[in-house]
């Protein structure tokens, strides 16, 4: 209804092939990203900021990444939590060890830390599939915690086995660390997940994604047809890992402060495993709607009782929770099986269409 | 009334003005490999110039005739330029014509060279070269397929266009003098019209008639600079010759040639243009698209849109007619506007629309209401091949149901004893190509005889009530227009075609034809199975809807007094679709009466009979040139039967 | 590369699984430019001489030799670099993709790249991306899909789907084009319009075919030469005349009752 | 490197000397692999049937043991509360198949293994809602103390609860094997089209196979509640049956079995023997490890068929 698209006709396959192609799309998210970087510093309060927006801001880097290894390249992880520690303890060693060090640039390091072991965790993907890989990054989830449980260097021998980022600036600006203001490190984590997003979209809308989205369509096809499948599901690994590691340093250093193995297990590999799915396979907005579901929908579950004059015990309410999370999930299945994102794209093609329906 | 200045009084004279004031200007895309592919005045004229110099070297001599065959392609305006740069004469055919007419204009417009779109032309050329003795070359401009042709008088424009940079190596000079000779009345073009009688007839237009006229109505319009027009319809067609190149030229709009034609609509939502042309046809195939689309939604959406629909085309009648729309109406318009109106417009890729014509035929008015309820400026446009396609316009803001508009500048009009509308303007042709006898019929003293019948109203509007020897009357006397009648009826978006009878008969008849993609539909929904167009159309659910439509049909007439005694009282659906194969319709889909009544003669006695139903016999030509016969049963429906019966007025 | 001497040479090719021998001893050359079709009965052994030759199974014993040069161990993406593209009986296209991209990941072979720029979209990466686009819509012309260009794969008929993977196939402009049963499941129309493509293909863009083909009209129409399987064997080869009059064929395969 | 040899090999030198120490260990090893085993059998059966793999089972068993643990300590007696218990997992099959299984029937494995995921998050608050979360005692009879043989010390409630792993998995592989009901689920496994063509209404195997799983579900959770109470960490021994069906193969139940018992007594071994070296707990990993190394030189499983992969 509210596109207009007579006379949007492109002259040239860049304008064809842009991320976005239609105007009203450009000038939305435009507006979207600008409504997202300043309206929350000026006017959220310090618990929204804090414990929704800045950990939905990282879940969705983390939900990205697991999705363009598991929505693009088809290759199942459950590993994710062991991937975003390693990027927590390898930004945690940077910055102890090198404290003059950019923070920005020990969290592309993390980053680049988690994608090497990630390469070392994916290269079983080459002989197996499907489940059998799911069991094989379970390997890794357990494996790497209990190293960094069990390896005192990784907390520089702290009797409490925690990780604590220092502080740190950014042009003079306190990023992390007890004195890092919220809507500072909103701002840091929502600018990383902008850029993080672009690159995401720029890999898979051209050569890397379609050999990824080959294998994972038909992966003997995309043999014959010349994709080498070690090196397509190899690279996957380390970009993924890559975004999960980064998202893990900033779990750490821009969310929490500091960190036990515990924050990382399995738990949340599920947790970033079910934004995906419910957010969509296969799709950038998706990782961004689903982590947006799975982080407000509790806080809904928690403040929809207490709004309409229900006290329910803690225990309950967590209980409750699990039970609408479950069932959601099972619904969206149902419903629609590719998630938000389809259903997003399925409104917007209905927008563009009306008042036809097809 | 303008003149025409100096060194700019022939088409590639103009052309190459464009190429020196507004070199960066696009002046044609075409939607090729995806993308589209935009071309300035630049290179429009150093294509055209370079073409124009390999049929040179090929001999092409002043006067001499170029057939130019296919698909809307920049190549072929292009050939066309060249042409006309060269003194020589375009002569565009109908890309679908088969063997026989493409035959009969070859070789009577006396065709030394074609220029064509691809392999399917070349093929229907080689194959009627006997025909055509005067027939030498053939440019091909799609190489696709060709790699096994070894023809001499074959040769691709590619190698065209190198050879004519040759030419130019060893005549620098040559172009730019041929270029020069050339003058306001060499004739610029000769259309053939296929008429719904005879063999076709060359129109001669000369470069005078169309850059007075199409510049005349460049300022009566307010033409700009950036238009944008959808090249969709035939190149042999005049109107697609005069706003699709003509205009172009004259005021450097943009041109834009659809992928293919399958892809027409999509190609004209994605360019958006801001003048466009169609024929009654073409809007009544985009209603009756919108009808079965919005048909397909969902029951609240479906009953917002009829609702808002309603509400727009009250108030457009109001507004027609003169009279003030009802203020609820008008307090609604503009939600309308957001929630239908608007994203309708949009997906018909009208939004943009300036100024659009429906021109050729008369158009059936619920479809032009519709169209113009929607806020698109769809105007009647009248006017003929033999007046450079201009005679009237429906001046901007002073649009009436019933007139074709007030005359153009420089035209004059007037009616003859019979009633027949005679025009004068500088448009009018110089003549039939080797055909003086008719061109003595129509034209004299400068004077066309149009052949309809009509009149001039008290607002110098111009009013067409038919062809003139179509108007007619029953036994009784009253009066009777049929293809009035028949164009209420295709308003409907289950009829495609109807033949209305009645001359000096006792009462009024139809043949009609339906839509087979909306009442396939239609009787998908319903769960009625059918196996073929025939069998669908005898069921006899599909009467009962076309019932209805007479009915409402007959409805309508009650309104007017002259034409309310002309009621259809029996019809009966015909058990296959007309087709221009089967010369049953002209190929820009004009009923052929006369043959229509001697085909279905037969059909026709049983209307006056009184039996229900009848036998029939025809002979069909199918897509392969083979020919084959069909039986069938066809039913006949007496409305005024059941009308009496449901106790409505009889007849 | 030799330009000489035929294009493929398959010398005493057995492929085995398990107890099945599903190919025995067979031996072929194809030729270059020309176009070859294999038939045989159901379980003769064609696709999985296709196979072979894409590298996708490899001999139990036997050589194959590619313009020359011995491949007979070569992995799929190594038979893919070296020209030899080819379509699957049962359509194998990746249906998340549009047509577009699946016909741009024919081209992934031509694709160099680094994944840094591919990364910023930039410079060599978005000007190798945009130029590959352009020859691929140079293919999707020639097939005539146009219409179809960013309709997802898993949405379309059966012969187009057929269409759009001759076209991913073509995307790699090979030398040697395999086609296992391109008209299997078509009308008739669709099998005269991929006649004509198979045709266009090998005489304007000189690829020579192999095909697999059970409409033996088909094959008689447009190959140049015919090799028939029976059990896993050769049994006759030569141009469709020929094989039309031999008696070992029409014993063992015309004489059947066939699909 | 040799060091590296030595120190892994070093730990064993000593079994000659206490063997009996060993012996404990391995029949510790057997007691847990079987328990896997039952849960893996779980896995199995489901997927054999449906093409499923249900993510769920490990809840299953927790849910199982909440209902039983809860009946119980709402005074019923143990046989009703058992027999109960039996009728609430039959329930459920019912209402996943109709709930979850049929509307997503035809859908991609991965979709439905992710509805499994779904079910098991439900059912983990669904059973803690009704049951409490805090951990429980399930008291069966059997004490849990140990007896000698010879020099072996030997658990009372590990020994029963293997023998009674032995006896449900020998009667569930001849259920499969012999019966006609049996023969049908492997038909389906085989084949969805052709089992539905021989008249085999796919409802009706689903609920029946899901219901065993839940019976399986119970006896697992009878077992693991009484050694270790009941507790949410019941769900995550579902995770260690995944080593356990990628050593067996996802279709085999000797495969289950086997994949069980090598995982329950290495892990042990393990545990126990290199353990100490590393700073302990490696059991947590080392049965994926184990199961990693071994597919990567045989995809299939021990059981499972080899892939014959087809264009």
């Amino acid at each position: 209804m509210i596109y207009r698209e007579a006379g949007q006709f492109k002259t040239s396959y860049a304008a064809d092939q842009a991320i976005f192609p239609i105007v009203q799309d450009r000038v939305l998210v435009t507006l979207g990203i600008l409504v997202a970087f300043l309206v929350p510093p000026l006017v959220a309060d310090e618990y929204w900021l804090q414990a929704v927006l800045i950990p939905l801001v990282i879940y969705a880097l983390a939900a990205l990444g697991l999705n363009l290894l598991t929505g693009y390249a088809g290759q199942l992880s459950l590993g994710t939590g062991g991937f975003m520690a390693v990027g927590a303890y390898a930004a945690f060693k940077l910055t102890t060890s090198f404290p003059a060090l950019n923070i920005l640039v020990v969290f592309v390091l993390a980053g680049l830390m988690a994608a090497v072991v990630g390469i070392v965790f994916g290269i079983p993907s080459l002989r197996i599939k499907g489940f059998y890989l799911a069991v094989a990054t379970l390997a890794a989830q357990f494996f790497l915690i209990w190293l960094f449980n069990k390896v005192p260097w990784f907390v520089n021998y702290a009797a409490s086995g925690t990780i604590t980022a220092p502080p740190r600036t950014v042009f003079g600006v306190m990023v992390t660390g007890p004195l890092a203001t919220a809507p500072v490190r909103y701002v840091v984590a929502l600018g990383l997940l902008a850029v993080f997003a672009l690159v995401a979209k720029n890999l898979v809308r051209g050569r890397v994604g379609r050999s990824w989205m080959a294998i994972r369509d038909r992966d003997i096809a995309a043999e014959i047809i010349g994709v080498r499948p070690l090196r397509t599901k190899l690279l996957a690994f380390a970009v993924s890992s890559f975004y999960c590691g980064v998202a893990g340093a900033e779990f750490v250093f821009l969310y929490l402060g500091s960190a036990e193995t515990l924050a990382f297990d399995i738990t949340l590999s599920f947790l970033v495993l079910f934004m995906i799915i419910i957010g969509g396979l296969g799709s950038i907005l998706g990782s961004f709607l689903g982590a947006a579901f799975i982080v407000l929908v509790p806080i809904f579950l928690t403040n929809a009782p207490h709004h309409v004059g229900l006290v329910m015990p803690v225990a309950l309410q967590k209980q409750i929770e699990l039970m609408v999370f479950g069932a959601l999930i099972i619904f969206f299945l149902i419903v629609e099986p590719h998630g938000l994102a389809r259903l997003w794209q399925i409104t917007k093609e209905k927008l563009r269409l009306w008042p036809f329906p097809h | 009334m303008t003149t025409i200045e100096a060194g700019l009084d022939t088409f590639p004279k103009l052309v190459r003005s464009n190429a020196e004031r507004r070199p960066h200007k696009i002046a044609i895309r075409e939607k090729d490999l995806g993308i589209w592919q935009a071309y300035t005045w630049r290179q429009y004229f150093e294509r055209a110039r370079r073409i124009a110099l390999g049929l040179a070297a090929l001999g092409f001599a002043r006067g001499d005739k170029a057939a130019i065959i296919g698909d809307n392609r920049p190549e072929l305006y292009w050939a066309v330029a060249a042409t006309q740069a060269l003194g020589g004469v375009p002569v565009p055919l109908y890309q679908d014509s088969i063997e026989k007419e493409l035959a009969y204009i070859v070789d009577h417009a006396e065709a030394r060279f074609a220029v064509v779109e691809d392999q399917e032309q070349v093929d229907k050329l080689l194959h009627i070269r006997a025909q055509c003795p005067r027939l030498e070359s053939i440019v091909y401009d799609d190489s696709r397929g060709m790699r096994a042709y070894s023809d001499p008088c074959l040769i691709s424009l590619a190698e065209l266009e190198e050879r004519g940079d040759k030419l130019a190596v060893g005549q620098p000079g040559y172009f730019d003098a041929e270029l020069a000779r050339g003058s306001a009345d060499d004739v610029a073009i000769i259309c053939y019209t296929s008429g719904t009688t005879g063999s076709p007839k060359g129109t001669m237009l000369t470069h005078r008639n169309m850059i007075v006229m199409g510049r005349n109505a460049i300022e009566r319009e307010g033409l700009r600079h950036d238009e944008e027009v959808l090249a969709y319809l035939p190149m042999a067609w005049v109107g697609d010759h005069i706003f699709s190149y003509a205009q172009s030229v004259l005021t450097g709009f943009t041109v834009n040639c659809p992928e293919s034609a399958a892809t027409v609509l999509h190609d004209l939502k994605e360019i958006g243009p801001t003048y466009f042309f169609a024929p009654p046809r073409i809007w009544e195939n985009l209603l009756t698209n919108v009808m079965i689309r919005v048909e397909d939604a969902a029951r609240p959406k479906r009953a917002l849109v009829h609702f808002f629909l309603g509400v727009a085309q009250a108030l457009e009648r109001a507004r027609l007619h003169g009279r003030t729309p009802s203020a609820w109406r008008r307090l609604l318009h503009p939600l309308g506007q957001a929630l239908v109106y608007g994203p309708l417009r949009d997906n018909l890729g009208m939004r943009r629309i300036r100024v659009a014509y429906t021109a050729g035929e008369a158009i059936g008015p619920e479809i032009f209401v519709f169209f113009r309820s929607l806020g698109i400026n769809v105007k009647q446009l009248y006017g003929m091949t033999e007046s450079s396609a201009l005679v009237a316009i429906q001046p901007n803001g002073d649009v009436r149901l019933d007139t074709v508009g007030t005359p153009l500048p420089g035209v004059e009009i007037r009616i003859s004893e019979q009633g027949e509308v005679l025009y004068r303007s500088p448009g009018v042709f110089v003549g039939y190509f080797k055909n003086t006898e008719a061109t003595r019929q129509t034209l004299e003293d400068g004077w066309v005889r149009s052949g309809d019948a009509g009149f001039i109203d008290a607002a110098g509007h111009l009013k067409i009530i038919d062809r003139a020897r179509d108007v007619s009357r029953l036994a009784g006397g009253t009066i009777f227009a049929p293809k009035y009648l028949e164009n209420k009826l295709k308003f409907s978006p289950y009829v495609k075609e109807a033949v209305c009878l009645g001359q000096d008969r006792p009462f009024v008849t139809a043949l009609v034809n339906i839509d087979l993609a909306a009442v396939g539909n239609w009787a998908e929904r319903r769960g009625i199975a059918y196996t073929s167009y025939t069998d669908l159309s005898q069921r006899a659910e599909v009467y009962d809807l076309i019932e209805h439509e007479v009915r409402r049909v007959n409805a309508s007439l009650l309104d007017d007094d002259v034409l309310k005694g002309a009621r259809i009282r029996k019809f009966l659906i015909l058990h296959k679709e007309l087709d221009p194969d089967d010369e049953e319709i002209t190929r820009t889909r004009k009923v052929r009466r006369g043959f229509i009544a001697q085909k279905y003669a037969a059909l026709i006695e049983a209307l006056y009979g009184d039996g229900d139903r009848v036998q029939v016999q025809a002979q069909v030509t199918y897509e392969d040139g083979r020919t084959g016969t069909v039986r069938a049963d066809v039913k006949i429906r007496d409305v005024a039967l059941r009308a009496t019966a449901a106790g409505e007025a009889s007849l | 590369m030799n330009d000489a001497g035929p294009l493929l040479e398959v010398e005493g090719v057995s492929v085995r699984f398990g107890a099945l021998m599903a190919l025995h001893q067979v031996s072929l050359r194809i030729e270059r430019g020309e176009i070859l079709a294999i038939i045989g009965p159901n379980g003769a052994g064609k696709t999985t001489l296709l196979n072979v030759i894409s590298g996708f199974y490899h001999p139990w014993e036997g050589r194959i030799r590619f313009a020359g040069r011995d491949r007979t161990r070569l992995k799929p993406p190594d038979v893919a670099e070296l020209g030899i593209a080819r379509t699957f009986q049962n359509v194998a296209l990746f249906k998340g993709m549009s047509v577009l991209d699946n016909i741009m990941t024919g081209r992934l072979l031509k694709m160099r790249g680094n994944v840094v720029l591919d990364a910023l979209w930039w410079g060599p990466a978005q000007r190798q991306e945009l130029a590959h686009r352009a020859a691929v819509e140079r293919i999707i012309d020639f097939l005539e899909i146009q219409a179809i260009r960013k309709t997802p794969a898993g949405k379309l008929p059966y012969g187009l789907q057929k269409r759009v993977e001759l076209a991913r196939a073509l995307a790699a402009e090979p030398q040697l084009l395999l086609l296992d049963e391109p008209m299997a499941g078509m009308n008739v129309e669709e099998k005269e319009d991929m006649c004509r493509f198979i045709l266009d293909v090998n005489g304007e863009l000189g690829t020579t075919i192999a095909l697999i083909e059970h409409d033996m009209g088909v094959v008689m129409d447009i190959s140049d030469r015919v090799v028939v399987l029976d059990y896993g064997r050769k049994i006759a080869d030569g141009t469709p005349d020929q094989v039309r009059k031999d008696q070992a064929v029409l014993d063992a395969y015309l004489g059947v009752a066939h699909d | 490197m040799t060091e590296i040899l030595h120190g892994l090999v070093a730990p064993f030198a000593d079994i000659a000397s206490n063997p009996s120490f060993f012996a404990e260990v391995l029949i510790g090893g057997i007691a847990a692999g079987l328990m896997y085993s039952l849960v893996a059998l779980g896995f199995v059966l489901i997927f054999k049937a449906s093409g499923v793999f249900n993510f769920a089972q490990g809840v299953m068993v927790l849910f199982a043991a909440l209902t039983l643990v809860g009946l119980i300590e709402r005074g019923a007696p143990v046989a009703l509360a058992l027999l109960l218990t039996v009728g609430v997992m039959v329930l459920l099959a019912f209402a996943i198949e109709r709930v979850v299984l049929r509307p997503l029937v035809n859908q991609e494995h991965i979709i439905l293994f992710m509805a499994t995921i779904g079910l098991n998050f439900f059912l983990e608050g669904f059973g803690e809602m009704l049951w409490g979360a805090n951990v429980k005692r399930l008291d069966v009879g059997i004490p849990d103390t140990s007896f000698k043989i010879g020099n072996v010390l030997v658990n009372r409630l590990e020994l029963t609860a293997a023998l009674t792993a032995a006896v449900i998995v020998t009667v569930l592989a001849v259920f499969f094997q012999k019966t006609s009901i049996g023969r049908a689920l492997r038909a389906v496994a085989d084949d969805h089209e052709a089992a539905l063509s021989l008249g085999i209404p796919l409802k009706t195997i689903w609920t029946v196979v899901w219901s065993v799983a839940g019976l399986v579900a119970i006896v697992a959770g009878i077992m693991w509640g009484a050694k270790s109470g009941v507790q949410f960490s019941l769900s995550l021994i579902a995770l260690k049956a995944l080593p356990v069906l990628i050593l067996g193969g996802f279709t085999s139940v000797p495969g289950a079995i086997a994949g069980g018992l090598i995982i329950g007594v290495c892990e042990k071994i393990a545990e126990v023997y290199w353990g100490p070296l590393v700073g302990g707990a490696i059991e947590n990993w080392f049965a994926y490890v184990l199961a990693l190394a071994f597919l990567l030189f045989r995809p299939q499983g021990l059981f499972g068929e080899r892939i014959i992969e087809r264009v």
